[in-house]
């Protein structure tokens, strides 16, 4: 990972499993909507981002 | 035949007496008086009181002198009559009996089993709810097993028993008699270290042993009526060691998990679950894995326990929790 | 009589016998001793009422597990008689006729039975009954070595039964008592069981109170049915400790007539006709007996005296039944003096559940 | 002035027993002796023997006996001899002690201090070096305090007298004697229930205590050395109850983790904080968090200890691991 | 002579003064009495000389922490020469001359001292040394009662020093021996010290040896630097408790002439003075000048004898030396008979590191 996606990666909550699928998709999570009110990305956010 | 968990034991028992003449019973008032559960009743009128005898009142005179005759090739079944007096003979416990192999570099071997009641809900005095098992997760070289039903508690026994080492084995006074089950009169066993998937499922992972297993499956039904999601219901069986397999598996499946457990929370069996699957399958994880246990304070008194332990409700809205996206 | 070191006939020490005959001479009293006679009288009917009153209770699932007081009056109202209000006292759950003589409230010990904490005053300097054999012993030394730090003239009092003497917490207190000449008096009251275990079980010494002279600490074996031996006994030995002159163990000799609780039965393991030996010898009867022979009590102030104990009892009960339980979170305030962050979740998430 | 542990230990000793008459010292050979590693130096000869008095040999009586004493309203400091023998008078110090407060309902307490040594690294006999904390996460009721350097061990046992309920202390016999820090002569305190952040850092937090905090700092240089990482090292202090905010607020800003400790990996204080991590901060975790920390068998002898033991390279090793992407 | 219940003014059992000279008859030391005299003479030599040994080992860093054995040769020797290979010993860490006459093999001990687990050959059924003060005293009690209830004429024999008996175990083993009658003796190496607590203030009891009373056991008090007399005193205690007629508490009353151990300064709480006329009393010139006396051995053979016994004590400490040390992963292998994978992957990790 470059050191400007490990600095984004580190100002994302999200969960475990979701960092690895969006590492997987070669998503930035960064770039993903968040349902959440504390602007975590649950697996359902990605799943639409990827449905977009 | 239909048993309930004393009835299962002291068949085990028994069995156990019968099968092997090394075995020998010790404890406070198991002979006469059967015990204060009656778990060992009639045995002493059966095999006599050279298998089967009292103690004077001294937790770590049972365990210490239970080495010695282990040692000597015994393999004695000692009876601590609460599991919160176990710390009356922690040291014997935990610096002897778990040691002796590790001491005598494999010269000598302490295959000794520990039988205590414990658990909480049924209005008993300080000490006598008290649930001990997180603490031996920091003492090596013990195994420690909390059955769930009468068929596991006989298998289990056995295989205690038969075990070349020490065993811790916890009995849940709440489910001693509260119901039966179909428990085979004869030899068999159910292995040691091994959990037991008893509800599979696909959403979540619930873990729990002894009487928060009954306690897991209501919770566990209630969801699938509420939501519709399947909880897979695993009973760990054996606390330790831990079945890893089981647990990483099934968690690996439902990226899901709630642990289950009566004993304090901070560094107790749940801990290490989360601990496990944070180093095995943190990449599974979508939610926090719960805990659900006693809090961080003593056992309360008979008037506020039901506000201390672990119930269908907090399980279920651990659940619930788990399950939010 | 001066405290005497048992001697190898094992005899134990008497003032009233199983007739109410006096066998030795009458103890001194103080300033009122038929006062204090009728004092004592009262407090031992006291107990047994008590016993009989949340034995009741239990069986109407109002109380908790609670073992018979029953034939022990003696003992527990002798061995807290002498005893002054900053003299500490540190039991087992079988001297509640002790407490009560100490000044803890009725409706508090019954609350306690409920199955509630139940707070003591503190100015009665009696520890929580203690439910780990044995380890109250240790406490009582504890008290006993501040009070002689402190220079305080208090003593502590520990009191155990047989069975707790096979435990090391006793015989540790035993030997930390002697080596610092701690102003600690020892009681084990013998009733003849622990649980199923006969005293011979227990141990293979002809008398427990063989034990002192193992840890330099001279030794009583008394009749524990008899409350005016126990009494002069336990106020020498209390006198004694008080005077700097060290610690004493005191064996009472008595007997549980019920059952060791009432999750116990005793017929599994013990003959009847033993309990019905020892009943001949009940201490409340002796004393009765004796008050009646010298005229100190009448059969009519008798039954108004047991009418009033009763009276007494059942008001205090009906107040304890009357006391709001223990708020749902109050045992998270017993944990610690501060709560983290951590536990005020824990508290908060406990309230929440308990108003569900 | 500069202090080794012992002196400040000694040195707070002093303090403590001038301060407070209420305070007094037990233990075996604290005396005359001044105890097996010289903690109670002189203090005997000072302060006379109704403040520091040598005990028999039984540590369920020391703790049973202080139990006492706290409630009569003193403040006694016991030492128990290492830690290890703990065990002997564990039923004192976790049904009793740990409980007064909770039995009295408030009305008595327990304000007292056991300290003990413990630690590995120093070939000593077996049972000298286990590391007990752990145990103590699931005996509510305890505080458990372990310095990891002169100020703050005598800081924090300043604190642990102070404190109205009970504290065990524990002291690491490595940082005995191994180096000399600049330490008051005069009163102050170091806060129980605070961590301590001993080097900033934004890659990855590592979290030690006792004589595991130099070894994460060599650890932690080595890291920054070879791959410009920073490591945010910080000391625990206080083991029980653990600064939970300290912990969350370091991970959810490094996002990675790395726990220390001697004591088995089970159950052990590395399963508390991965829980917490888990509970509070799972959705800024890049890595699984690692423990680095004893093995799950009893302490070795002195021939095998470097075997069992975390070292820098282990520890080094695990940062690695966790800055991995 | 029959085992004795201590009396009052409690005189040590003497056999061979301190000048040398018989004060009781010659004890029954089997048929071939001279050459039992020279081997007990030559055990305690050789004890002697290991302790010495270790210590060196030890200010060169070759062996880890030890407590001198000097001085209480004649106890450790004397409590072990009447016992059967089948017999067990459940000691502490200073009675090693003890575990030498068992038939511990002198390189397994010494390697011991190098840090390291040490295999004791199984039936010498010896347990290894206890660092738990007082907890191999209920061990003791446990082979004890495993060999009676397999009706086996085993005893089990368990030694441990003053200080141990403050603790509960000691007391608890006393108990559970006498309830049982275990084929059981107890040994209290009286040393004078624990570490640096004088013996006086370990316990107010004027002897160690009257605990057993308390607990229904028969003791005795014996010189404990006078190894016939504690030959004597064990053999009548051994054959009693193989009898089944149970269990005996002896006190030796001895001295610890070394420091505690090998970290211990004893200058900082004991008075050079007394150690001085403890060196008086010595166990070893003792049965010297007796066996001199009686010419049982000339200076010559004295001078060959302990040359010969240094020499067999430096061949074993090359020979310990010369040993290859635990594998780094040994201790899994001793912490349970099957390892789990959790264990199995420690183990490998333990390993790699080991190697790098
Ligand atoms: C340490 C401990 N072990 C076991 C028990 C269970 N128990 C409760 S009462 C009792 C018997 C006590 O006998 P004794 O000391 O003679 O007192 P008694 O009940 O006769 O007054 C036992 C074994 C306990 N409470 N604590
Ligand atoms: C349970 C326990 N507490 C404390 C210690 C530390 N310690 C080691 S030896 C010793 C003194 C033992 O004295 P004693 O029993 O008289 O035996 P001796 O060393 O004189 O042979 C102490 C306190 C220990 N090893 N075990
Ligand atoms: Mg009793
Ligand atoms: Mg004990
Ligand atoms: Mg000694």
């Amino acid at each position: 990972a470059t050191q400007s996606s490990s600095v984004s990666a580190k100002t994302v909550l999200a969960a475990p499993a979701v960092r690895k699928r969006a590492f997987e998709l070669h998503i930035d999570l960064a770039q993903v909507p968040s349902s959440q009110p504390n602007g975590r990305i649950t697996m359902p956010d990605l799943e639409a981002y990827l449905q977009r | 035949m239909q048993m309930t968990m004393i009835e299962a034991l002291n068949n085990a028992l028994a069995l156990i007496l019968e099968r092997d003449q090394r075995v020998v019973l010790l404890g406070q008032d198991i002979g006469a008086n059967g015990g204060v559960f009656r778990v060992t009743e009639r045995l002493q009128e059966r095999f006599g009181e050279q298998r089967v005898f009292d103690t004077p009142l001294a937790e770590s005179a049972i365990i210490g002198s239970s080495v010695g005759m282990a040692v000597y090739g015994m393999r004695p079944v000692a009876e601590i009559q609460f599991a919160g007096f176990l710390y009356v003979g922690m040291n014997q416990l935990v610096t002897q009996a778990a040691r002796m192999r590790f001491r005598s570099g494999g010269v000598f071997t302490c295959p000794l089993v520990v039988r205590a009641p414990y658990g909480g809900g049924v209005r008993t005095p300080e000490l006598h709810s008290d649930s001990l098992e997180g603490l031996f997760l920091q003492t090596p070289g013990l195994k420690v097993v909390i059955p769930s039903n009468p068929y596991d508690a006989k298998g289990l026994l056995v295989s205690a028993v038969d075990d070349p080492d020490p065993v811790v084995f916890l009995e849940n006074i709440k489910l001693y008699r509260s119901f039966r089950q179909e428990t085979p009169e004869d030899y068999y066993t159910v292995p040691l270290g091994k959990a037991n998937v008893v509800q599979a499922g696909e959403d979540v992972s619930l873990f729990a042993y002894g009487a928060m297993v009954p306690v897991a499956l209501d919770a566990a039904r209630q969801i699938q009526q509420e939501t519709g999601a399947t909880v897979e219901v695993i009973d760990l069986r054996t606390i330790w060691p831990l079945d890893e397999e089981a647990i990483v598996s099934s968690v690996s499946k439902t990226g899901r998990a709630v642990v289950v457990h009566e004993a304090p929370r901070a560094g107790g069996v749940g801990a290490e679950i989360v601990s496990i699957l944070n180093e095995q399958c943190l990449y599974s994880l979508l939610k926090p894995v719960e805990r659900v246990t006693g809090y961080d304070t003593p056992f309360p008194v008979p008037g506020q326990e039901d506000y201390y332990l672990p119930n269908a409700r907090k399980v279920r809205d651990a659940i619930r929790r788990v399950l939010e996206p | 009589m001066t405290t005497r070191q048992i001697d190898s006939g094992m005899v134990a020490y008497q003032i009233l016998n199983e007739e109410g005959t006096l066998v030795s001479n009458m103890p001194d009293l103080g300033p009122a001793p038929q006062e204090m006679l009728l004092k004592l009288y009262r407090a031992m009917q006291l107990g047994r009422t008590f016993s009989h009153k949340i034995i009741a209770l239990q069986r109407q699932g109002r109380a908790t597990t609670f073992g018979s007081l029953v034939g022990q009056e003696a003992t527990a109202v002798g061995l807290a008689a002498p005893l002054r209000q900053e003299d500490w006292l540190a039991t087992s759950y079988r001297e509640i006729a002790s407490h009560i003589w100490k000044g803890i409230p009725l409706p508090t010990l019954i609350y306690g039975f409920r199955g509630f904490t139940a707070a003591y005053p503190p100015e009665c300097h009696t520890l929580p009954i203690q439910i780990v054999i044995g380890t109250q012993m240790l406490h009582a030394v504890g008290l006993a070595m501040a009070a002689k730090l402190s220079g305080d003239p208090v003593v502590a009092v520990g009191v155990c039964g047989d069975g707790a003497t096979s435990e090391g917490d006793f015989n540790e207190a035993l030997n930390f008592a002697g080596v610092y000449q701690a102003p600690a008096v020892f009681v084990v009251q013998n009733n003849g069981w622990a649980i199923s275990v006969p005293r011979k079980k227990q141990s293979a010494a002809p008398s427990l109170a063989l034990r002192g002279p193992g840890f330099g600490i001279p030794s009583v074996l008394v009749d524990g049915n008899d409350v005016l031996a126990v009494f002069e006994v336990m106020k020498q030995a209390v006198e004694k400790a008080r005077a700097g002159d060290g610690p004493t163990l005191i064996e009472t000799l008595t007997y549980r007539i019920g059952a060791h609780t009432t999750a116990d039965d005793p017929r599994r393991y013990r003959d009847e006709a033993e309990v019905e030996a020892w009943k001949a010898k009940d201490p409340i009867a002796r004393l009765r007996r004796f008050l009646l022979a010298e005229g100190m009590l009448t059969e009519e102030q008798d039954r108004e005296l047991v009418a009033a104990v009763e009276e007494e009892i059942n008001q205090a009960a009906n107040e304890a039944l009357a006391l709001p339980p223990n708020a749902p979170d109050a045992f998270f305030d017993w944990t610690a003096a501060t709560l983290t962050p951590r536990l005020q979740a824990q508290r908060r998430d406990a309230q929440q559940y308990a108003q569900e």
